[in-house]
């Protein structure tokens, strides 16, 4: 029985917004709807389509597909996007937008892996590496943050800004060179796993549920989906929404940093190259999961969700050993025939 | 031919010295990669020893319009010589005649023009001849270890690009020489971060695998890093443009062997248009002009060799 | 219209509806915020589909499957939550949809002086064709909307609510142009929540009530008002303003002193004492609600003070005025007061987030139902709290506004028209509500463009013309036509 | 004296709107002014960049700089990103976005470039590559403008899906080879001058100026600006918001075709990788000239100086001989310095 209060037929077409209503979460949904991030009937539509790329993966290719060992690759492919994702469902759910998620990325690795970065990781310990790759992530997202909230520039320019510059920087510092790791304590340690699952993908699982925490049960996820609703009711019902913008883009530049040091542990090297074409990948995770581009609406649940179909998508793809170029037809056949599915059944839940 | 090795050792010569003041011209592709990074550096270093040359690179680009707007700029700038390593052949090969016509001799690097009236020159890495020296050499482990039914794989560099399908082309032709087949193929993107994504999902399509060519070192780093990681080693690994990465895992053994693209190609680029503009010719031919087509070598780098290239390798 | 039934999801918003309306009547439409009046007229309108009923226009059954076609057919509808496109200058807006072009260029001069014409004969003539409607007021887009409405030459014309952003002038002016329609033979449908508007200009009188029409073909001007509140309502309401207590002689809680703004006001100063109801009169336009948004922080004043129980608040802060215990429930609700894809609950509890919280995290438990609480001493209809807000009626997602800052527990409660479109049942309890907030020592201030209410809900009464403090005096000295008196003047006392 | 009735000063936050504010055309201003696209304000500040960039240029390259020939080249690479960036001000006021242009781009001058194509042009005219071209890209256009406006899919969603697509079919048809175009004549045509002014310049002028009197002078413009200011508003007044929205799509489509049709005549290829990045480039160019990503605002001739101050940016750097990591660094700070320099203007003016 859904409970939802969907809203009527009259959906503004043009407007950046997922057609599927959200639930708001009554006294009455399942735990189960509840965990999907109190807006079950979009999630649902999700977990059909990943469930639906499984049987397509399993029939294809079998055990191939169906084998533990192949489901922690996803998971840990998953991983770096998928953290870098949960950050940006807050900075748009809150109304903004940040292209240079991928350069902040590629800066933090290239910082983090410096000569100089090394040499001291080598003297102290291997977190220094990981605090510098933070740092400079937090410091790229607080100059996003500044720009956006305090200087008034638009979120789509300030970052466009900062793409150029930070990979541009990042080019500079790394002289084009790929830096190698060559700490094997931290390859070693980020590169493990415990109890079988990989370290990487229990960070993303800690910083989803953190971040599901953050968004859904705290005050910040409640100022932050305000001011993306309405930035001028926020201001008037006494929300900082200058500092809370900013917030943001940390919260997001951090998780940046996060996903740097997560990329160097998975492929040995700091370089200016990685993180290329993140900010789409994330963007359309956190969109296709349901968050409103406009702002004010976004669940974690969704994003994560987003970031394992995609994912699948491509290793079932790899394991049919599909072409590129057929792939990528397929993929946008695909994305667009699960939103379109995700409506009609949302519709339909939503007359019974 | 082997010109890469363009040393200043050819005495006898006095080409070295110097002559009139010439402008270079030179555009590349964007350098986001070791390989294309090499090129650069390789080819200011060379410019930088000649106190006769001023050398002017514009920014690189994958934007064939953009290269094409550098182009003219470079033609309203009225410089002596230009030295273009196309994003794309075909694409430039309009502009680069107008150059010619202008009378600005072009030396056409790596990627060719689609009419050989485009440039004066042409040196060309050969990448249809990469696959080929990579696929007969997957065909000669084939042989030497006895593989009946062997699974090889092959991981390509951008697959929307000509020159990844020369490559491809090229491996696979020389593997229809041994009765071979690539039976999983995937594509990442002259990165690192790519390499690393094709290469863990290869990994899961292909359990267990014989032979694995991929076509570029640099995101080789992430591929060795994704065996790593999968704790696959079953594979004889083969790579390609030959960085320094590379060669020293050659010389470790966690690598088979890697075949070289010459880094050095725009280099010899600037050294020919400088002849060129200078009305010189080359001393070490016999002819005494500088020949229209050079196509280099893609000789196949392994334990046996990997001292005498090691110089060569690029650090990306 | 008849046997209209327009279903939402997990509302009935009509169950079964019957309307008739007859050339050259003025036909009013009377019922509770959330009866169902803009549903229905905006069935009539094409942009909803009824399920079920038929719409029988000139003795023929039409279907309207698009705004388009209504007004094809010759309805034009001025709807509740304003219809303009910000963006676009007034001329622009009032030809949207029926632009005035020769082969699809637009004919700018020819619209700009139908405009102009049109804007002059509502008797205002100083809106610009050419100024962009995101700069007026919210009166000066309903004069636009209205333009928008007699410009496309209709036969029926629905008005939602027009006079609820407007003053008693605006409203004589509006009634003179309804006479003049009305004359010429075209059907106005006429929805307001002031009674006393309907008795002068409605002919015949439709009540809904939950959706069901309870009472149609009433005569307006006979039918007494009691019997009017008792079928809207289903009881009997005495629409009086409440007792006023004693104000105690305490010390000034607000005080404002000199605050300014360039183009706005200036040089405004009052004091307000807690259990206190300063109201402030005036004109739409006159700037009060500029003046308490710049007492809120909202705005920066370019001079002047503003301390709270002796603290001064830091000019252009919002943030300093709600810790100092100041709220305000702004004009605009939609734009400036609520997060319409949010929750009930969570509006209502946004400026009181961190009273439920521990270390950042939410109780939700305590909010939904300190919420509830509140939603359901408003009466707020439908009583859910998890529903979205945009769902809501307009006269209920006010009284989400207020919640909101009844729930924080203000010191100062600053009300800018806080019955703007509220029905008379919920207005008579949010009238008791100020007052019970002043008995308990809230300083309270009202704006409001009804003088009547003002003058009754006020202890002490600012009269504003033109950005300056006209006059100020106790309530009980002044009536309607003293403060009408007032402002037409002009100059301060 | 200035004539604009400003907006108050509380710009929410977060919202991706340019501070400046729009002037209003009063009856008061300047033939100019009213030609900069009715926000004089906005677009001086743009102006101001581009001959300050002018300045410099003159400065550090003097005549190479100065030359006609210069101007030029500089025009004639505008004139691709122009053309598209133009259509893309369209989809972006009426309240979309469109990700898939440089991939729409990629398959038309593909499809126009094949054999088939070719032999036929041969037989007819080279008027038969265009319509190919033209063909194309409206079909792709038709395709997003149907999914966002009818199957009600976030613009985001659907054009990225449509950015995956096109692109991997342009490379199915292609064989991931670049095809040349045989015609001289076509390349002559379109690679030739009128009067010392290139073909490709005089198009662009063509198109901007047809976009302008089609967003500020007729009825389409007027709703297209209505359905992105205000869908729900825009519907009640009669307007097909569905109809306009795919309309839009179509536009920028078609745009895309003619874009290349430049493009192929400006490389004489059609290939699968031409267009890349062009998204961001025409998105980046309609923003910084003003034009709201919320929709409902923008202005061609902003859009045209955006498009111009990117390309003269590229060509002061490239004839200082600048690396390109330094450029990229500079690239950002001038951007954010241009957009935080325009608002202070904005704010000036505006208080005189
Ligand atoms: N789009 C919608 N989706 C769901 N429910 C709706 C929607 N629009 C209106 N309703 C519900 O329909 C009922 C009637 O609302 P309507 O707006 O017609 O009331 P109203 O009589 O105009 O009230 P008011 O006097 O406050 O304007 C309300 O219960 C409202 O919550
Ligand atoms: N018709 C108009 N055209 C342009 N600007 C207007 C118009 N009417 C009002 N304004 C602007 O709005 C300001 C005040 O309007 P507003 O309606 O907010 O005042 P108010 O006294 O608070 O009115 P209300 O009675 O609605 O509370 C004025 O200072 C003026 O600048
Ligand atoms: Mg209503
Ligand atoms: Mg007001």
């Amino acid at each position: 029985m859904s409970v939802e209060t969907p809203r009527t037929s009259e959906e503004p077409a043009g407007t950046q917004e997922m057609a599927a209503p959200a639930a708001t979460a009554g006294s009455g949904p399942s735990a189960l709807s509840r965990f999907l991030g109190g807006s079950a009937t979009r999630n649902l539509g999700l977990v059909i389509a990943l469930v639906i790329l499984c049987v397509v993966g399993l029939a294809t290719a079998g055990e191939r597909f169906g084998s533990f060992d192949n489901a922690l690759t996803i998971l840990r492919l998953a991983a770096v996007v998928g953290v870098v994702s949960v950050g940006m469902t807050f900075v748009i759910c809150g109304g903004g937008i940040d292209l240079s998620v991928g350069a902040i990325v590629a800066l933090s690795s290239v910082w983090a892996t410096t000569l100089a970065t090394q040499t001291m990781a080598e003297d102290i310990h291997w977190i220094v590496m990981v605090l510098t790759a933070l740092l400079v992530g937090g410091a790229c997202g607080l100059v996003n943050g500044l720009l956006v909230a305090y200087g008034k520039v638009a979120p789509f320019i300030a970052t466009l800004a900062m793409l150029a510059s930070a990979r541009g920087l990042a080019e500079l510092i790394a002289q084009r060179r790929t830096q190698i790791v060559r700490d094997r304590s931290f390859i070693d340690f980020f590169g493990g796993s415990v109890i079988g699952i990989p370290v990487l993908v229990i960070i993303f699982a800690i910083v989803a549920a953190l971040g599901w925490v953050l968004l859904n049960r705290t005050t910040f996820g409640r100022r932050t989906l305000a001011i993306g609703g309405n930035p001028e009711a926020a201001r008037l019902a006494g929300i900082k929404v200058e500092r809370q913008t900013a917030y943001l883009y940390v919260l997001l530049g951090l998780a940046c940093g996060l996903a740097a040091v997560m990329l160097m542990a998975r492929t040995t090297t700091g370089t200016s190259t990685h993180g290329q074409l993140l900010e789409l990948d994330t963007i359309a995770a956190a969109v296709i999961g349901g968050t409103l581009l406009s702002g004010g609406r976004g669940t974690i649940v969704g994003t994560v969700l987003g970031v394992l179909i995609f994912t699948t998508l491509t290793n079932v793809f790899t394991l049919n050993n599909v072409d590129t170029s057929t792939q990528n037809v397929a993929k946008g056949v695909i994305i667009v025939a699960a939103v379109l599915l995700q409506q009609r059944l949302a519709a339909r839940r939503r007359s019974t | 031919a082997d010109t890469t090795s363009s040393d200043s050792q050819r005495a006898g010569s006095s080409n070295d010295d110097p002559g009139d003041k010439v402008t270079i011209g030179f555009s590349g592709p964007a350098a986001d990669h070791g390989w294309l990074g090499a090129i650069n550096s390789a080819a200011q270093a060379e410019a930088k020893k000649f106190s006769d040359v001023e050398f002017k690179a514009a920014e690189g680009t994958n934007d064939a319009s953009q290269q094409i707007a550098q182009v003219e700029t470079f033609i309203n700038d009225k410089v002596d010589a230009i030295v273009l390593l196309p994003t794309d052949g075909a694409a430039l090969t309009e502009v680069a005649t107008k150059a010619m016509n202008a009378g600005i001799i072009v030396v056409n690097v790596d990627r060719e023009f689609s009419t050989p009236f485009a440039a004066r020159t042409t040196i060309l890495g050969d990448n249809y001849g990469m696959g080929v020296s990579a696929g007969t050499y997957a065909c000669k482990l084939v042989k030497d270890k006895n593989l009946t039914n062997p699974v090889i794989a092959e991981i390509a560099g951008i697959d929307a690009l000509p020159l990844t399908q020369d490559r491809s082309k090229g491996f696979a032709d020389a593997l229809k020489g041994c009765n071979q087949t690539v039976d999983n193929r995937v594509a990442a993107e002259f990165t690192v971060e790519s390499g690393e994504k094709v290469a863990s999902n290869l990994l899961q399509a292909a359990p267990k695998i014989d032979i694995i060519w991929n076509h570029d070192d640099d995101q080789g780093v992430g591929v060795m890093a994704a065996f790593d990681n999968a704790k696959r080693n079953e594979f004889a690994f083969i790579g390609g443009a030959g960085s320094a990465n590379a060669m020293r895992w050659i010389k470790e053994g966690k690598m088979e062997a890697t075949v070289l693209y010459p880094p050095t190609q725009a280099a010899d680029g600037v050294r020919l248009a400088r002849l060129l503009a200078q009305d010189k010719s080359m001393s070490d031919l016999v002819q005494v002009a500088v020949p229209r087509r050079i196509v280099l070598d893609a000789p196949v780098v392994t334990k046996d060799n990997v001292e005498e290239y090691l110089p060569l390798g690029f650090e990306s | 219209m008849a046997g209209i039934v327009k279903r939402f999801p997990g509302v009935t918003a009509l169950d079964g509806v019957d309307l008739d309306v007859l050339p050259g009547e003025v036909h009013c439409l009377l019922g509770q915020n959330g009866a169902g009046k803009s549903t229905l007229i905006k069935t009539l309108a094409g942009v909803h589909t009824p399920d079920e009923g038929t719409i029988t226009w000139d003795g023929t059954e039409v279907t309207l499957g698009h705004p388009q076609a209504a007004m094809d057919m010759g309805i034009a509808t001025m709807y509740q939550e304003l219809d303009l496109v910000e963006g676009l200058t007034v001329a622009e807006n009032v030809f949207l949809g029926h632009e005035k072009s020769r082969f699809g260029f637009s004919q700018r001069s020819a619209a700009r002086a139908a405009t102009r014409e049109l804007l002059a004969g509502l008797g205002h003539p100083e809106i610009s064709p050419t100024a962009e409607v995101g700069d007026l007021s919210a009166a000066g887009q309903q004069i636009v909307s209205m333009a928008r409405a007699l410009s496309r030459k209709a036969r029926l014309i629905v008005m939602d609510e027009p006079s609820a952003v407007l003053d008693s002038g605006e409203v004589e002016r509006l009634f003179d142009v309804i006479r003049q329609l009305t004359a010429q033979g075209v059907a106005v449908v006429y929805i307001s929540h002031r009674l006393e508007e309907i008795r002068v200009i409605g002919d015949r009188v439709t009540v809904l009530k939950d959706g069901r029409t309870v009472a149609t073909g009433l005569p307006a001007k006979e039918t007494p008002t009691s019997e009017v509140i008792r079928l809207m309502t289903g009881r009997s309401i005495e629409y009086v303003f409440p007792e006023r207590g004693t104000t105690p002689q305490d010390e000034p809680l607000l005080v404002v002193e000199g605050i300014s703004r360039r183009g706005e006001f200036e040089d405004v100063s009052f004091s307000v004492r807690p259990g206190e109801v300063l109201g402030l009169a005036g004109l739409v336009g006159a700037g009060r609600s500029e003046i308490v948004e710049t007492v809120f922080g909202a705005r920066r004043a370019d001079a002047g003070t503003v301390t709270v129980g002796g603290r001064r608040l830091r000019p252009g802060s919002v943030d300093s005025a709600v810790s100092a215990g100041v709220g305000l429930a702004p004009e605009e609700r939609k734009s400036q007061a609520l997060v319409l894809g949010d929750s009930v609950a969570h509006n209502i509890s946004m400026a009181t987030l961190t009273r439920f919280s521990l270390g950042g995290l939410i109780d939700r438990g305590a909010e939904s139902e300190a919420a509830q609480e509140l939603a359901t001493s408003l009466e707020l209809r439908p009583t859910g709290i998890t529903r979205e807000i945009r769902t809501l009626s307009g006269g209920n997602q006010q009284k989400v506004v207020l919640a909101r800052w009844l729930l924080r527990g203000c010191r100062v409660l600053l009300l800018d028209e806080p019955t703007r479109g509220v029905d008379i049942g919920a207005r008579s309890e949010i009238y008791a509500l100020v007052r019970r907030l002043a008995d308990d020592g809230v300083a309270v201030v009202v704006v409001s463009s009804e003088i009547e209410e003002v003058l009754g809900l006020s202890d002490r009464v600012l009269v504003v013309g033109d950005g300056q403090v006209l006059h100020e005096a106790p309530a009980t000295e002044l009536d309607e036509h003293q403060v009408l008196d007032i402002i037409m003047r002009g100059d301060a006392a």
